[in-house]
């Protein structure tokens, strides 16, 4: 660690950042400080609107279109930022500075080659010629295991898949050999799969070219690979800040410890009832396509009453498709679905009223299963009235007793709107809802993941506590194994369609396993700092290379 | 590419389909028209005698659908007959009109297209700023200007009191130079840009705008970008395909809209053809123009729908 | 170079120096381009062109003030949620709102307000302006003004119904399709594709020779060929809303297609939708003024915008700015919606980012 | 007034009739006012005023209402005024009306009549020739006159020679047309504008599609629509022809066709629109020509219908009609008032019958006596009928008001007026083209059993004269009749005629043309480009 005041990089002091909402300015970070050096990486932790983000772009002196930089002072290695014209300023960027997003999918253009984006900067900036840029990236395209380097430049993003796209940003950001990359959040939106080889990739390289970086993430265990200091902020201000070792053993704040402690949820788990109990659902032999292309094939399993089945895998594994087809927006092409034990209709159009109120769904995204033009009343109260027929005072009182299970309180969220709620109580409603139908089966579909993994505990803790009240079947579709191992009683696995281990949870998370979960298990990060070496160390190198041009 | 040639016939196949019904519609709207074409070509001088013979003459004593039935045999050989009324080959009535309406749009289009994506551009990279202000009210007023009156304003203003262009563009494209043919048709032309550059250049800039806020936009920023090179690099490629598409719809417009103007500039268009054949129920011609105004309309929709295909990197190279 | 020209620059100039004096880079950066465009323009078309420009900044200012006024009106009269959405409102919108209001108050009172009837005769033919006639009188001798504001009912009134017309078709078409999709959408889109491949202002000629001119026929007529636009953006509209979560748990819970049409997705498309329904105004009331032209519009002596602009049109030739007065009622109304619009849009785009 | 000023003024008035802007009738008029003898004045115009001669040369330039694309060659469907304008120019007729609408030869050299005037002969001139150089014979005469006459005919004149029952060729200049009984008018009935001469072939029918005629320019080129471009045709038989080439150009926008003229970008135009009149007249560049003409507003009331079956009330309508405020406010006064019967002071025989003025009283007293106090009708019109025909009927419902009546007025349709509307509604507006003579628009729409007696009018006087006059070749016997008949309509008859409404066109002041103008058309009868002349 280097505190040499000659390696100093960045010095950011009482950092004020200002949002513009409700058409007036408010302040989002609230004096934040940081100091880096020369080579040293941070992370920047937190959860949403922490003002992690926020602070990343502050460092490039760079504030988004309706946020402004209202105070503090922001020292780029001896350069104030805050008082530079902004022409200086751009000219730090992509040269001195660069900036690795959250979606390379999303951030590259999908009107140019990869290549072509990755000069632009040299170019422009005159550091190399178009030829010379072009070598130099296919050189780092390599350094980053990207296959094919020779070539992969020349395809559009839309033609290279996300963990790839994400290390040939890594690659751009790279291109000016800058002193300073801000990674936001660059693997969040992978698979844990796939995350795990960029991270391999971005250790590698900013370990190889001494680079300093800001590391922003909301993923504790995937911060502890990559940073030599862990910074904690909440709601724009500092909460701690410690070189890694130390906060991941001993933090001192309890924020801080709260979010260490998330991870700790457990409920025992349940077996199947014995006997001749018949499961609430029960997929036989499912197949499924969309068009011409086959997306589920033979795929069976049962949920029994009061149980949670767990479906797992990575994203396009069917996870999501399964569920449509118990649901019926799907038909199967073959297959039954069988709820307590009949037959039901293949497409929802021909169900009964009934049989489609006794099977519900929870949304992943609250904010798009909510219709925001109607009142969380009217959300919750129409199923009651749809399927129960109740009205006036009745219906009233059945929406009181729907918030207060989902313990929000009733009379100050009846009449209230979607967009005024907060991402967890949005999800609070959305399971109101499904409650409101007196459902016997829900699915829940990746509930948690666009949440915090406070927010996302108290949800989970939640389904688990309603579970045993109202002996609510449950089939819980989620990537994260961490969930699975908080709530599950069963788990799925499923990988292209097909399911490829199934049996209780228990079972599941001892070896011996299929290999696919096995890689499925491994790649899940951990707090520990060693973690990414010795997974790398376990699998061989080259095992990434392979993996990764699937 | 396959792809594109496929729905390039899938909608041609539409299309004809399109025309079909048009042209079944038009003919019966014709047909329901309140007199016909002999009272309409005798005017005053029609007699029970006279009409008899001229209906005669003209075959309309035949039931109205074996008269479209015919026209329809020969519409598929490519032959839309002869005009009822001057009995001169539709194709050779319509020719010289189409040509001239064509070049006029082609002249509008030539200086309005590149003039309202230039403007866009500048507008968007400007945006908010009192250039924008004062585009955005002129390009409004533009728009809610009738054309006709534009057109008037025009002529007083750049042929009555500053002789600068003739007011009339009675062009005859045999023994007119190629100078003065673009010096005649100068204010029709100039009318029309006005009309439609408005709407280009608003939906130019609106789309522009409406891709500032994507992740790779900030990206070029983030990369040191300039803002003129954010937005012509890395924003207009992607902001083609509606631009195309309204580019598209004021080039049908030019072609087919510009009834107006042709009445104001006395230009031999084919509007003004359309509109006196109407009054006269010729309905071959009737029918040809409207074919070839719905023709133009889908294929120009066509066009924009293959520009913003090809202008789509995700569709011109699939995985 | 006389006391106008020197008062002229000299206060352009003053009010630049006080402008950079006190830092307010936007006026100084106008006022001072203002005086070298002065400075061009003066020289080559003279004192007119100056008096021209300051005649235009003070009718800008005049608008400014208006709107400005109007805006504090509005937001102390109006109940605090309104009152809030209108303080942050550009100018340019309050004017669009001030304009749409005054048309509407001509439109509604037009009887009370005219001070003559619209086809009443009470002078020679274009009589000069006097202490009766406001604006003059036009070609019959009737009153210029009374007419301006008859015609704000009628041509308004019509443009308005028009458009609501081919809202509540194009709209509820827009909607079913896209909720429905298949083979109604299919046909739909069919429909579409050829009412909107016949050159409207033809279509229109066709339709009202078939069936006569009055209003009502007017009306429909408009509103049949303007449909297809409001059933694409619709369609493309409530496309994006029917791929929504919460319309497949609607779906999933066994909704009707009224229930998911009336709650689920028309509260959800509302904004582009009134966008669009300014917009459409506009082209509407061009194309009743277009039709007028053609002699096919709004019946005389019903008075009409567009047929008065084409009855004195000729007069432009000479001129007279008689043909102005109407052509600018149908511009100044049409701006002012699309002010209004263009607000409305920033709006609905910025709530949702 | 001293002799210095009369001089002076005199001098004034023959320049500016040198240049046309005087005609000679206004020119004895004013002379006379100014105190000269009418003798001494028309001396006077012969010396000081009368043009210089015309001059040739020059393109002429001019700009033309009403063009239609679906225009055709085919004389049996000439409609519209540019092809009609056009028609004078590039064809010949047999006989033309003169400037001073008196009838004269054109491809026709002479004629006469028998006794009963049911057999005409007309000598054809020998030096008429086609454009394609073919000489005029009475072959194509003879064919151009069967081309309206047959039971196949598609003409619109069929109507016009429906009496002819034969033609017969005597030589090879001369015709004789018979007649089923005696017309006086025959001569004159061969100016109308469908009977052009064409080219005959073989087989007896004529050859219109190839553009070809024997008038005084031919065609170099020619758009439906659009315009036309001729020359001279050298061999023309006639007087005149000054112009070496004349532009035709179809400017149907008002607006572009005054634009044009102002602009200089044609030297005459047709049809102006009266609104603009007095701003044009303003420009020192412009010549505006105001004629009088034969064409006639009407307003028939059907005689066989309550309440218009009453001669009081059919009067009292014509009474209650402020004819002065009309002119004034509907066509800025180039009209001149009707008098109630359908001869115009610019037809032949035209009886000069006192005026009939607006009296509502006298209206009033009308009505008392035919117990229609109280009187409401229905007028139909619409706005094709004339430019501002419904205002017009607007500002007569208002005069009728002081009168008791009300009258409600009903706008109907353009499309199809003339056959839904006109002949079926018992009191409507019309208008006629200008007839050449008093006997071809009584008996087309004045006589008891004619198709479009528009007013159902029966007066066995009137009718018995009508036949009488038809064949009656004594013109001083004949004015008699018509003055007679004139009176009968204008007490009786079932028709109103608020106005004969001028032609009102303009021309560049350097085109120049005779001192009187031929009231059956604009333009000069349609035949400016053969009379007109560049000045300067």
């Amino acid at each position: 660690m280097a505190d040499e005041k000659k390696d100093l990089l960045l010095k950011i002091r009482d950092l004020r950042i200002e949002g513009y909402s409700d058409e007036k300015w408010l302040e989002i970070v609230h004096g934040v400080d940081l100091t880096l050096h020369k080579g040293e990486v941070m992370g920047l932790i937190g959860e949403s609107g922490a003002g992690k983000s926020t602070i990343g772009l502050a460092a490039m002196g760079f504030a988004r279109d309706g946020c402004r930089i209202s105070g503090g002072s922001i020292e780029f290695d001896g350069m104030e930022l805050t008082t530079t014209s902004e022409s200086d300023r751009r000219a730090l960027r992509g040269s001195r500075i660069a900036y690795v997003a959250q979606s390379a999918a999303a951030s590259f253009n999908p009107a140019h080659k990869i290549i072509d984006q990755h000069t632009e900067a040299p170019i422009h900036y005159r550091i190399r010629k178009r030829l010379e840029a072009q070598e130099d990236a296919m050189e780092l395209y390599e350094r980053l295991r990207l296959p094919n380097p020779q070539e992969i430049g020349f395809r559009y993003p839309h033609q290279v898949s996300g963990g790839q796209l994400q290390r040939a940003m890594t690659a751009m950001a790279m291109a000016c050999r800058p002193d300073l990359i801000i990674f936001d959040e660059p693997t969040t939106a992978l698979d844990v799969t796939t995350q795990i080889e960029v991270l391999a990739a971005i250790r590698d390289i900013v370990e190889q070219f001494n680079t300093a970086a800001i590391y922003i993430t909301h993923d504790l265990a995937v911060v502890a690979q990559m940073a030599d200091t862990i910074k904690v902020l909440l709601k724009g201000n500092e909460v701690e800040e410690a070189d890694t070792e130390t906060m991941l053993k001993s933090p001192k704040e309890d924020y801080t410890k709260s979010l260490w402690a998330v991870r700790s949820f457990k409920r025992p788990q349940k077996s199947r009832p014995g006997g001749d109990a018949v499961p609430v659902v029960s997929v036989e032999n499912v197949d499924a396509a969309y068009g011409d292309t086959k997306v589920l094939s033979n795929v069976s399993f049962d949920v029994y009453a009061g149980m949670t089945v767990a479906v797992v895998g990575e994203s396009g594994s069917g996870k999501s498709t399964t569920a449509r087809c118990i649901t019926g927006l799907l038909p199967p092409t073959s297959g039954k679905i069988l709820m307590n034990g009949v037959d039901m209709p293949p497409s929802y159009k021909d169900r009964t009223k009934e049989e489609l109120r006794k099977a519900q769904m929870i949304y992943q995204m609250a904010d798009t299963a909510l219709n925001p033009k109607v009142r969380i009343c009217d959300i919750i109260g129409r199923p009651a009235q749809f399927y129960m027929g109740l009205r006036g005072a009745a219906l009233k009182s059945r929406v009181d007793e729907l918030l207060d299970l989902i313990e929000l309180e009733p009379s100050k969220y009846y009449n209230r709107y979607p967009p005024e709620l907060s991402g967890g109580q949005k999800q609070r409603i959305g399971i109101a809802r499904a409650l409101a139908a007196d459902p016997t089966f829900i699915i829940c579909d990746e509930v948690t993941s666009a949440l915090d993994q406070l927010v996302a505990e108290g949800i989970l803790k939640l389904l688990d506590r309603l579970q045993k009240e109202l002996n609510l079947a449950y089939m819980f579709i989620t990537h994260d194994l961490a969930t699975v191992r908080s709530i599950a009683d069963e788990v799925v696995v499923m990988k292209q369609g097909e399911v490829v281990e199934a049996g209780p949870k228990n079972e599941m998370f001892t070896p011996p396993h299929h290999p696919y979960t096995d890689l499925l298990l491994s790649s899940v990060p951990e707090m520990d700092p060693n973690w990414l070496t010795t997974v790398l160390e376990e699998r061989g190198v080259d095992n990434i290379g392979e993996a990764a041009t699937v | 590419m396959g792809d594109v040639l496929g729905i390039v016939l899938k909608r041609l196949g539409l299309g004809l389909i399109t025309l079909l019904v048009i042209s079944i519609l038009i003919f019966f709207a014709v047909e329901l028209l309140p007199g016909d074409i002999a009272e309409a070509v005798l005017g005053q001088g029609a007699t029970a005698e006279n009409l008899k013979a001229m209906r005669e003459q003209m075959g309309l004593n035949e039931p109205a659908i074996v008269r479209y039935l015919e026209w329809l045999w020969g519409a598929v050989r490519g032959d839309f007959g002869v005009s009822l009324i001057s009995q001169r080959s539709v194709a050779d009535t319509i020719g010289p009109r189409f040509a001239a309406t064509l070049f006029l749009a082609c002249y509008a289009a030539v200086i309005a297209v590149p003039v309202a994506i230039t403007l866009g551009i500048i507008v968007a990279l400007l945006r908010d700023s009192v250039f924008d202000r004062v585009a955005n009210v002129l390009t409004l007023t533009s728009i809610s200007s009738p054309e006709f009156f534009l057109g008037y304003v025009l002529v007083l203003y750049l042929a009555v009191k500053n002789p600068l262009f003739p007011a009339l563009a009675n062009v005859n494209f045999q023994d007119v130079g190629t100078f003065e043919l673009y010096y005649k048709t100068f204010l029709p032309a100039l009318t029309m840009v006005l009309v439609v550059v408005a709407h280009m250049m608003r939906m130019t800039r609106a789309s522009i705008i409406n891709l500032l806020a994507s992740p790779y936009i900030e990206m070029a920023r983030l990369k040191g970008t300039p803002a003129w090179k954010v937005i012509v690099k890395h924003a207009l490629p992607n902001a083609w395909a509606p631009i195309i598409n309204v580019v598209a719809l004021n080039l049908a417009y030019l072609i087919t809209g510009v009834v107006l103007v042709e009445v104001v500039f006395v230009y031999p268009g084919i509007g003004q053809l359309l509109v006196d054949s109407v009054t006269k129920r010729d309905f071959p011609v009737v029918q040809a123009c409207c074919l070839i105004f719905a023709a133009t309309f889908i294929l120009l929709n066509l066009a924009a729908d293959v520009g913003a295909i090809l202008t789509n990197p995700r569709l011109r190279h699939p995985k | 170079m006389n006391y106008f020209v020197i008062g002229y620059y000299a206060l352009l100039i003053g009010a630049s120096c006080l402008a950079a004096y006190y830092s307010a880079r936007t006026v100084f950066l106008l006022l001072f381009s203002l005086t070298l465009v002065s400075f061009i323009v003066g020289i080559v078309g003279g004192e007119s062109s100056l008096w021209t420009i300051t005649i235009c900044a003070g009718l800008l200012a005049l608008f400014g003030g208006t709107a400005f006024a109007f805006r504090e009106f509005l937001a102390i009269v109006l109940p605090t949620e309104a009152s809030k959405a209108i303080k942050t409102a550009p100018l340019t919108a309050t004017f669009g709102l001030f304009v749409i209001m005054t048309y509407a108050i001509a439109g509604i009172f037009a009887p009370i307000i005219a001070p003559y009837g619209e086809a009443e005769v009470i002078a020679g033919a274009f009589a000069p302006a006097d202490e009766h006639m406001l604006l003059g009188a036009d070609q019959l001798g009737r009153d210029l003004f009374s007419r301006l504001v008859f015609g704000a009912r009628n041509t308004v009134g019509i443009a308005l119904l028009a458009t609501t017309f081919a809202f509540v078709l194009g709209a509820l078409a827009g909607l079913i399709a896209a909720t429905l999709g298949g083979w109604f959408d299919q046909l739909m889109s069919r429909v579409v594709d050829v009412i909107m491949s016949v050159p409207s202002l033809i279509f229109a000629l066709l339709l009202l020779s078939i069936l006569g001119t009055n209003a009502f026929v007017l009306i429909v007529i408009i509103a049949v060929i303007y449909s297809p636009r409001v059933f694409r953006l619709t369609r493309a509209v409530a496309g994006n809303v029917v791929v929504m979560d919460y319309i497949e748990a609607a779906r999933l819970r066994g909704e009707g297609l009224w229930y998911l049409i009336r709650r689920e997705i028309l509260p959800n498309s509302t904004a582009p939708l009134i966008a669009e329904f300014g917009l459409e105004f506009c082209f509407v009331f061009l194309l009743v003024a277009g039709l007028s032209f053609l002699g096919l519009g709004i019946q005389p002596p019903t008075a009409d915008w567009g047929s008065m602009v084409r009855e004195n049109a000729t007069l432009i030739s000479f001129g007279e700015i008689t043909p102005l007065f109407p052509a600018g009622a149908i511009a100044l109304l049409t701006v002012a919606v699309n002010f209004v619009v263009d607000w409305m849009l920033f709006r609905s785009s910025g709530l949702k980012g | 007034m001293s002799d210095k000023i009369r001089d002076d003024l005199i001098d004034r008035m023959a320049s500016e009739a040198k240049r046309g802007r005087l005609s000679r009738r206004d020119f004895m008029h004013y002379a006379i006012a100014a105190g000269v003898t009418a003798s001494a004045a028309s001396g006077l115009w012969t010396s000081k005023a009368a043009l210089a001669a015309p001059k040739r040369g020059g393109t002429f330039r001019l700009g033309t209402h009403d063009g239609n694309t679906s225009d055709t060659h085919d004389p049996g469907t000439y409609l519209s005024f540019s092809i009609i304008q056009l028609a004078h120019t590039y064809r010949s007729y047999l006989t033309q009306i003169t400037p001073t609408n008196e009838l004269g030869p054109d491809a026709a050299e002479s004629w006469s009549a028998t006794e009963d005037a049911a057999e005409w002969t007309f000598k054809l001139q020998k030096s008429a020739s086609f454009h394609s150089g073919k000489p005029f014979t009475a072959d194509d005469a003879i064919a151009s006159l069967n081309h309206h006459r047959g039971e196949k005919s598609t003409s619109a004149a069929k109507a016009l020679l429906k009496d002819v029952t034969d033609i017969v060729k005597v030589d090879d200049h001369t015709i004789t047309i018979k007649l089923v009984s005696g017309n006086a008018d025959l001569p004159w009935l061969m100016t109308d504008y469908h009977l052009a001469m064409c080219a005959a072939n073989s087989d007896g029918t004529i050859d219109w599609q190839s553009g070809d005629g024997t008038g005084p320019y031919k065609i170099v080129h020619n758009e439906f629509g659009v315009g036309s471009k001729l020359e001279r045709h050298d061999g023309w038989h006639g007087e005149g022809a000054y112009f070496d080439a004349v532009e035709m150009t179809v400017l149907n926008d008002p607006n572009a066709r005054q634009t044009a003229l102002v602009t200089g970008e044609v030297d005459g135009i047709t049809q102006l629109d009266l609104k603009t009149l007095s701003l044009l007249k303003r420009n020192p560049n412009i010549v505006v020509d105001n004629v009088p003409s034969g064409a006639a507003i009407t307003m028939p009331m059907f005689c066989d219908v309550a309440p218009f079956d009453n001669a009081d009330v059919r009067l009292a309508l014509k009474l209650a009609m402020d004819r002065e405020d009309i002119i004034k406010k509907i066509t800025f006064d180039t009209a001149i008032p009707g008098n109630d019967f359908h001869i115009s002071p610019s037809m032949p025989y035209w009886p000069d019958l006192p005026q009939r003025t607006y009296d509502p009283d006298k209206a009033k007293f009308h009505l008392k006596k035919a117990g229609q106090e109280n009187l409401s009708v229905e007028l139909f019109t619409a706005d094709s009928v004339y430019s501002g025909a419904v205002d017009m009927c607007v500002l007569y419902a208002e005069h009728a008001k002081a009168a008791g009546i009300n009258v409600s007025v009903n706008r109907a349709p353009n499309d199809g007026y003339y056959s839904d509307v006109w002949l079926k509604k018992p009191f409507c507006m019309v208008q006629w083209g200008a007839r050449p003579t008093p006997d071809v628009m009584l008996s087309l729409a004045y006589k008891d059993d004619a198709a479009w007696n528009e007013s159902h009018w029966q007066n066995e006087r009137f009718n018995e004269l009508l036949l009488a006059a038809k064949a009656e070749l004594d013109q001083e016997k004949r004015a008699t009749q018509y003055r007679e008949m004139a009176q009968l309509a204008r007490d009786d008859g079932g028709t109103i005629i608020p106005m004969f409404t001028n032609f009102v066109y303009a021309r560049n002041k350097k085109v120049a043309h005779g001192e009187d103008l031929a009231a059956s058309w604009q333009m000069d009868g349609a035949r400016a480009c053969s009379r007109w002349w560049f000045d300067s």
